[in-house]
């Protein structure tokens, strides 16, 4: 690396990002791309706490067959309104923006050495819109909605609680997740640091980038279907309701359209950051950069052709079923080369295992379990059986909580000496990892067991041969919920208090990003970078 | 310098002569007359397909000369490209379920319980 | 985009220069600005997508209702309303040759006759749904004898009804990045892009139009 | 082979299975490669004392890349089949299918044979032979899944859908509601019912009960019910106070509901109050007294009770004397006394578990958990411990001793139903429930 940021300007204090500017106004006001990260930080933290109360709930109800806590969920209504705040919570709040708007935002001008997003003000602007919709979602639990996070069309087009409201909330985030794909999309392709050619980008600006394309361009599509529901509530427009002669199954169509690849805009980001950290610990270049590229790619391409496997039992026609689960094959070859390709790059190392590390290796054994349960709802015959049971529940778990959330957490990690300037308590966040591990497993492995005895999801009472693993699952997520406190805790512990001070290439990383100083000046680079040779640069030319 | 493509000459885009404008419009003018006129020919099915195509050569016409199409690069005519084809696909992938849905009919007994 | 003017004042920018941008030269921020307004382009034709995708299925299902409720439609109001809209696209374009060529009362003058003729067109539009609210063809004032066109009026409506107001947000762009800048000549061949992006989003709006008519007026 | 996915009730269910053990096996020995390998890596290439040693500058190895390109498409399109093969069998429906219309509808299903014959929430089909399930929904989406049938079938308001299986063993199975329709989409639930091909003609032709019914007019067939379905047990006829308000000049009265507002007995109150009890409860009644008589009474059931209600002007009268039920609860099925206890508490016809609890929480009388052996204080002061003498002394004559902070409200029915040997087991039952 070439570039090296020059020796900071006078001054008692180093001034960079955080401390150059204070006062709240400052950081509401800001359009620093790093500003706005820690923004979405903090808010998406918040709603994850209290979609992660939620899940607590439900998995205290579900401890035991029949009401459980009937002073908290006095019924099924009740229990409906937090799996609905569940699962709005934590998909269109906290997961959708997760990597993309926090450490996508802070890390895409870094690692391609430019000085901010192309458009700034439009970055600041999407986390309004992203605040405004939080508190629209908000507001519409008071009168509290109980459609589930789908809004399937029956359903949600005559029920009478706050559909239009969280519906419009709905629209606002994904309108708020539009512009900001779109903002990094002009960013990637515009504001590369000279020598910054395509293939010497590193893959998290890869996967950032398949996830923008993603998210610019699938996200109208849901826009318009809940629309289409506000419409339906409001003017009485026959499109999905089946009395006025819609189709409630063209509802499922249009909102899986937009739904399976929204899954991938959680998950890419996820592939690109432990691509990121594996060759950092490994001291090794990733293996099969080239794979890895045109996998993210061809993941999101695919993401596009396959959404009907979820409406296998949906009652779509059985060539439309056919067909869409023959495509769905094609999305898991990408998956498994990826894989591949992080264990290779382990080859001949020489491997230390600092947290990040430990994220990015449990994180390949997640995907691994997330990857092979796919296949099994990608297969007609065996979906019939597991479509809408606890299998999918635990399914999906494993995919968003032990891909896109693990993801999360190990970047946060990995990038939190460049994000803040101190260094996080190591023995802590070791510790918090195991707890997070074990009570993650156990919470969801009971889960797949209880699909395949057929246990259908959302369900606020089951029969009592059930029992015994819902229970074991609580105990779980609550040794789950602990695991996320004391990582998450340890994380803004060191924020604010934190004295270690980060050196500028804690790991000795060869990312882009790292050669400035940490935490970078509000102009993150003091000299314009050129880029002179590939990404992972590790390990010494032997051969030719 | 970043590496975008900028031009030698100072003007950023490309000038396109007013005239080629009017020569578009008239085309896009004719083609408005004359698919309300096959509107009025009753061919059944192909009455839509008719209309679409009709509407596409007005729009590539639209998008080509001007929206500056013409002088665009190869990055920004995949974005122009992508919503086609996603309309493409949600409308196949629909429509390889609704015309092929099986419609079993109830047993004999007046179905309205 | 807040109004660039503002900022070219803070940062003393001669009449024709492009605004100061601290973290772009002025080509790099011109490409950005189109590759964005693409992408932003892109968003608008997929909302309508799920739109066209919907009248397909719904016109599958309802075929004879589509065919009766489009006779209902003022055939000669929709033709009108689209040569309107093909004349403004057509000004539209002249306008950002104008502001190429530097010519800031060009700019006004074209921006001018396409912000009318969009004006035309709310004016027809309005025209249209009073006449069908008199037959009780309107959302709010549904009644029973046209309630079997309710699919076909319910997708006619969010159709129309979201293009009109795309409509009324290309005037307001045109108005405020092209014709108020340009009376204070801001614009030049070194810098017009905000012109050329409210062009683009009003060849958008005529772009659509373009499918809606044949869909909805002459096909159904 | 695996069994993983429990009892197989159907011909394709072993097909499913097979998929399913292939498609395990897979996954099992590739996740424990990768991560073995993984974890074998970790280990010898770790740093030793934390100092970094030598690496080689490896990019890529396309060999290995078309290998793991490969291996994981073919076995795609390997599991891809057997999904593919074991759908196809679940979509060809044999010809000679006994067809039975489905109907789901908020929180029940209603089944439709072809002879007419209806039920609620009880399918009953003959053992090895094909069954065709001709669905549609009343309201929201449902979805009929019958997990030892291995099939699941969404159920859309509008249309209809179908699902097809051949029973390959008679029992009873689970059949659950999938799709989310509401409030109650957990009790949503139906009871499938595969008999030997006699028995089931036998069921399948006895419908004295359904045709008894249809031939009386409205308000007698209302009536009929009034006693059958143990309306009479909470509602009075001539304004006494019972359990429940009393249906005296109940048509169109006005009053006030528990929480404050008003209601108006119109029939939709009525027809509501039947099908979902808790959504209205009348000020100063108990809010959990009343069951839900969703899937017991048709809608011509209900038509019957509103007519019935509309001609009570406090002269109707009802002999009651005679119990309700005359034939004996068939001898409660089970081994040990405390199960056959367990069967006559929730026994349909018997209605204890209407007003005592078993999980302690308070409803028209004292909950049972907990019940034997505790001391009760009486209304009026006295202290008794719960025996035997005591329930029996309750069931027979409950007027006798009233616990402090309940109504007298227990209807003394159970004189002539249930006999010592019953009580008996319900004691047993009382004494698992403390």
């Amino acid at each position: 690396m070439a570039a090296h940021s020059a020796a900071t300007t006078a001054g008692h204090e180093e001034l960079n990002y955080l401390n150059w500017k204070t006062g709240i106004w400052s950081w509401l006001s800001s359009t620093d791309h790093k500003r706005i990260c820690f923004l979405y930080l903090f808010s998406i933290m918040v709603f994850f706490i209290l979609g992660g109360l939620a899940a607590l709930v439900i998995r205290t109800e579900l401890a035991t067959a029949g009401p459980t806590i009937p002073s908290i969920v006095k019924d099924g209504h009740a229990y409906n309104v937090f799996f609905t705040m569940h699962g709005v919570f934590m998909i269109f709040l906290f997961v959708v923006p997760g990597i993309p708007a926090t450490l996508g935002n802070f890390l895409i001008p870094l690692m391609i050495g430019a000085k901010d997003v192309a458009f700034p003000r439009l970055n600041l602007f999407s986390w309004y819109l992203y605040v405004f919709g939080a508190l629209c979602g908000g507001y519409a639990m008071l009168n509290p909605v109980d459609t589930g996070w789908t809004f399937y069309a029956p359903y949600s087009t005559t029920t009478s609680s706050n559909v239009s409201l969280m519906v419009f909330a709905a629209f606002v985030l994904g309108f708020s997740s539009i512009l900001t794909g779109l903002n990094f999309l002009v960013t990637i392709h515009q504001l590369r640091a000279p020598g910054m050619t395509w293939m010497r980008l590193p893959v998290f600006i890869w996967a950032s980038y398949a996830t923008a394309i993603i998210q610019t361009v699938a996200t109208p599509v849901v826009g318009m279907t809940l629309l289409l529901i506000i419409a339906e509530r409001v003017f009485g427009a026959g499109i999905f309701d089946p009395t006025k002669g819609g189709d409630p199954v063209l509802m499922e169509h249009l909102f899986w359209f937009y739904s399976h690849p929204v899954v991938y805009i959680m998950v890419l980001p996820a592939f690109g950051v432990v691509g990121e950290i594996i060759p950092v610990f490994s001291r090794k270049p990733l293996f099969g950069y080239k794979m890895v590229v045109i996998s993210s790619m061809a993941i999101a391409a695919v993401g596009f052709v396959v959404w009907a496997h979820h409406m296998f039992v949906a009652g779509i026609s059985d060539f439309s079923a056919k067909a869409f689960s023959i495509v769905t094959f094609l999305v898991a070859v990408p998956t498994a080369i990826k894989v591949f390709n992080w264990v290779s790059t382990m080859y001949k190392g020489s491997i230390s295992f600092r947290t990040p590390m430990l994220y990015a290796m449990s994180f390949v054994f997640l995907f691994m379990v997330a990857g092979t349960t796919g296949i099994y709802l990608a297969m007609l015959g065996v979906d019939v059986y597991y479509h809408d049971t606890y299998f999918v529940v635990a399914h999906f778990h494993y995919t968003i909580q032990g891909g896109a959330v693990i993801g999360l957490i190990a970047a946060l990690h990995m990038w939190y000496p460049k994000m803040t300037g101190k260094m996080y308590n190591e023995a802590v966040a070791q510790f918090a990892f195991a707890f997070l591990f074990i009570g993650f497993n156990l919470t969801f492995i009971p889960q797949f067991i209880l699909g395949m005895d057929g246990m259908p999801r959302r369900y606020y009472d089951y029969p009592e041969s059930y029992q015994t693993l819902h229970t074991i699952s609580t105990i779980g997520a609550y040794l789950n919920a602990l695991g996320y406190a004391v990582t998450l805790g340890n994380l803004a512990w060191t924020a604010k208090f934190g004295k270690v001070k980060a050196p500028r290439n804690p790991y000795n990383s060869a990312g882009l990003e790292w050669q400035t100083a940490s935490p970078p000046p509000h102009e993150n680079f003091d000299t314009q970078p050129v880029v002179t040779e590939d990404p992972y640069n590790y390990g010494t030319h032997k051969h030719a | 310098m970043a590496h975008s493509h900028s031009h030698s000459h100072d003007e950023l885009g490309h000038v396109v002569p007013e005239s080629l404008f009017l020569k578009v419009l008239l085309a896009l003018l004719f083609l408005t007359v004359v698919t309300v006129l096959v509107a009025q020919v009753d061919m059944g099915k192909w009455n839509i397909v008719g209309a679409l195509l009709i509407a596409t050569v007005k729009a590539s016409l639209v998008i080509y000369f001007f929206m500056h199409g013409k002088y665009e690069n190869r990055i920004i005519w995949m974005y122009i490209l992508i919503p086609f084809i996603l309309l493409a696909i949600m409308i196949g992938g629909v429509f390889t379920d609704d015309p092929f849905r099986s419609k079993p009919t109830p047993v004999g007994v007046s179905q309205q319980s | 985009m807040s109004s660039n003017a503002a900022v070219a004042e803070h940062h003393h920018v001669g009449p024709g220069d492009p605004p100061h941008i601290h973290h772009m030269d002025s080509a790099t921020a011109y490409g950005a600005a189109k590759l964005g307004m693409w992408l932003f382009l892109a968003t608008e034709v997929l909302l309508f997508a799920v739109m066209f995708c919907s009248f397909a299925i719904m016109r599958f299902y309802h075929l004879a209702e589509f065919h009766d409720a489009s006779h209902h439609l003022d055939l000669k109001a929709g033709a009108f309303n689209t040569v309107v809209l093909l004349v403004s696209s057509y000004t539209a374009a002249v306008a950002v040759t104008k502001a190429q060529k530097g010519d800031n009362k060009g700019i006004i003058k074209f921006f001018g006759i396409s912000v009318a003729c969009g004006l035309i067109f709310l004016l027809v539009k309005t025209y249209e749904y009073t006449g069908k609210a008199h037959h009780g063809m309107f959302p709010v004032v549904w009644n029973e004898n046209f309630y079997e066109y309710k699919n076909f009026l319910g997708l006619y409506y969010c159709m129309t009804g979201l293009h009109a107001l795309h409509v009324i947000i290309g005037m307001a762009v045109m108005v405020i990045y092209g014709i108020l800048p340009a009376r204070k000549n801001r614009y030049s061949g070194r810098y017009y892009t905000p012109v050329e992006l409210g062009a683009l989003y009003w060849h958008l709006v005529d772009l659509i139009w373009i499918y809606l008519f044949p869909l909805l007026y002459l096909v159904g | 082979m695996l069994g993983l996915l429990g009892e197989q009730g159907s011909d394709f269910a072993q097909k499913v299975d097979y998929a399913h053990d292939i498609v395990t096996i897979i996954s099992v020995i590739c996740t424990v490669l990768i991560v073995g390998v993984m974890i074998y890596f970790a280990i010898i290439y770790r740093q030793k004392e934390g100092k970094d040693h030598e690496t080689p500058h490896i990019h890529g190895n396309n060999a290995l890349e078309v290998i793991w390109t490969t291996f994981p498409t073919l076995v795609c399109i390997w599991v891809a089949w057997l999904g593919y093969d074991s759908f196809v069998d679940m979509r060809n429906v044999p010809d000679n299918a006994m067809e039975v219309n489905v109907t789901g509808r908020k929180w029940a299903w209603d089944f439709q044979y072809k002879n007419g014959k209806r039920t609620t929430g009880e399918l009953v089909v003959p053992v090895d032979e094909p069954v065709k399930l001709v669905m549609t929904s009343k309201d929201v989406l449902h979805s009929f899944f019958v997990p030892v049938m291995r099939t699941k079938m969404d159920v859309i308001p509008g249309r209809y859908t179908y699902e097809w299986f051949r029973p390959i063993k008679t029992g009873d199975f689970q059949v659950f509601c999938t799709e989310y329709c509401g409030n109650e989409h957990s009790r949503m639930l139906a009871r499938l019912k595969v008999l030997p091909r006699a028995e089931f003609e036998r069921w399948l032709a006895d419908d004295s009960e359904a045709r008894k019914l249809a031939s009386l007019r409205p308000s007698d067939r209302g009536k009929e019910l009034y006693v059958s379905k143990q309306c009479v047990t909470c509602h009075s006829l001539d304004g006494s106070p019972r359990v429940g308000p009393s249906w005296l000049k109940l048509f169109r009265k006005e009053g006030k509901l528990a929480d404050g507002s008003s209601y108006v007995a119109d029939e939709n109150y009525i027809r509501e109050s039947i099908l979902n009890p808790q959504a209205k409860t009348v000020a100063g009644y108990p809010a959990m007294g009343m069951p839900s008589y969703q899937g017991q009474l048709s809608d011509d059931d209900i038509t019957g009770i509103i007519e019935f209600i509309k001609t009570i002007d406090g002269s109707t009268k009802v002999d009651v004397s005679q119990p309700a039920a005359p034939k004996k609860p068939a001898a409660a099925a089970g081994a040990t006394p405390a199960e056959r206890g367990k069967a006559l508490v929730n026994a349909p016809d018997n209605l204890c578990a209407t007003c005592h609890s078993i999980d302690g929480s308070k409803l028209v009388g004292p909950s049972f958990k907990g019940l034997w052996g505790r001391k009760e204080k009486m209304s009026d002061g006295t202290e008794v411990t719960v025996d035997a003498d005591y329930i029996k002394e309750s069931i027979y004559k409950p007027q006798a001793k009233i616990v402090e902070g309940y109504g007298p409200v227990m209807p003394a029915m159970y004189e002539g139903k249930l006999s010592e040997q019953d009580v008996s087991d319900i004691i047993e039952y009382l004494k698992t429930l403390s």
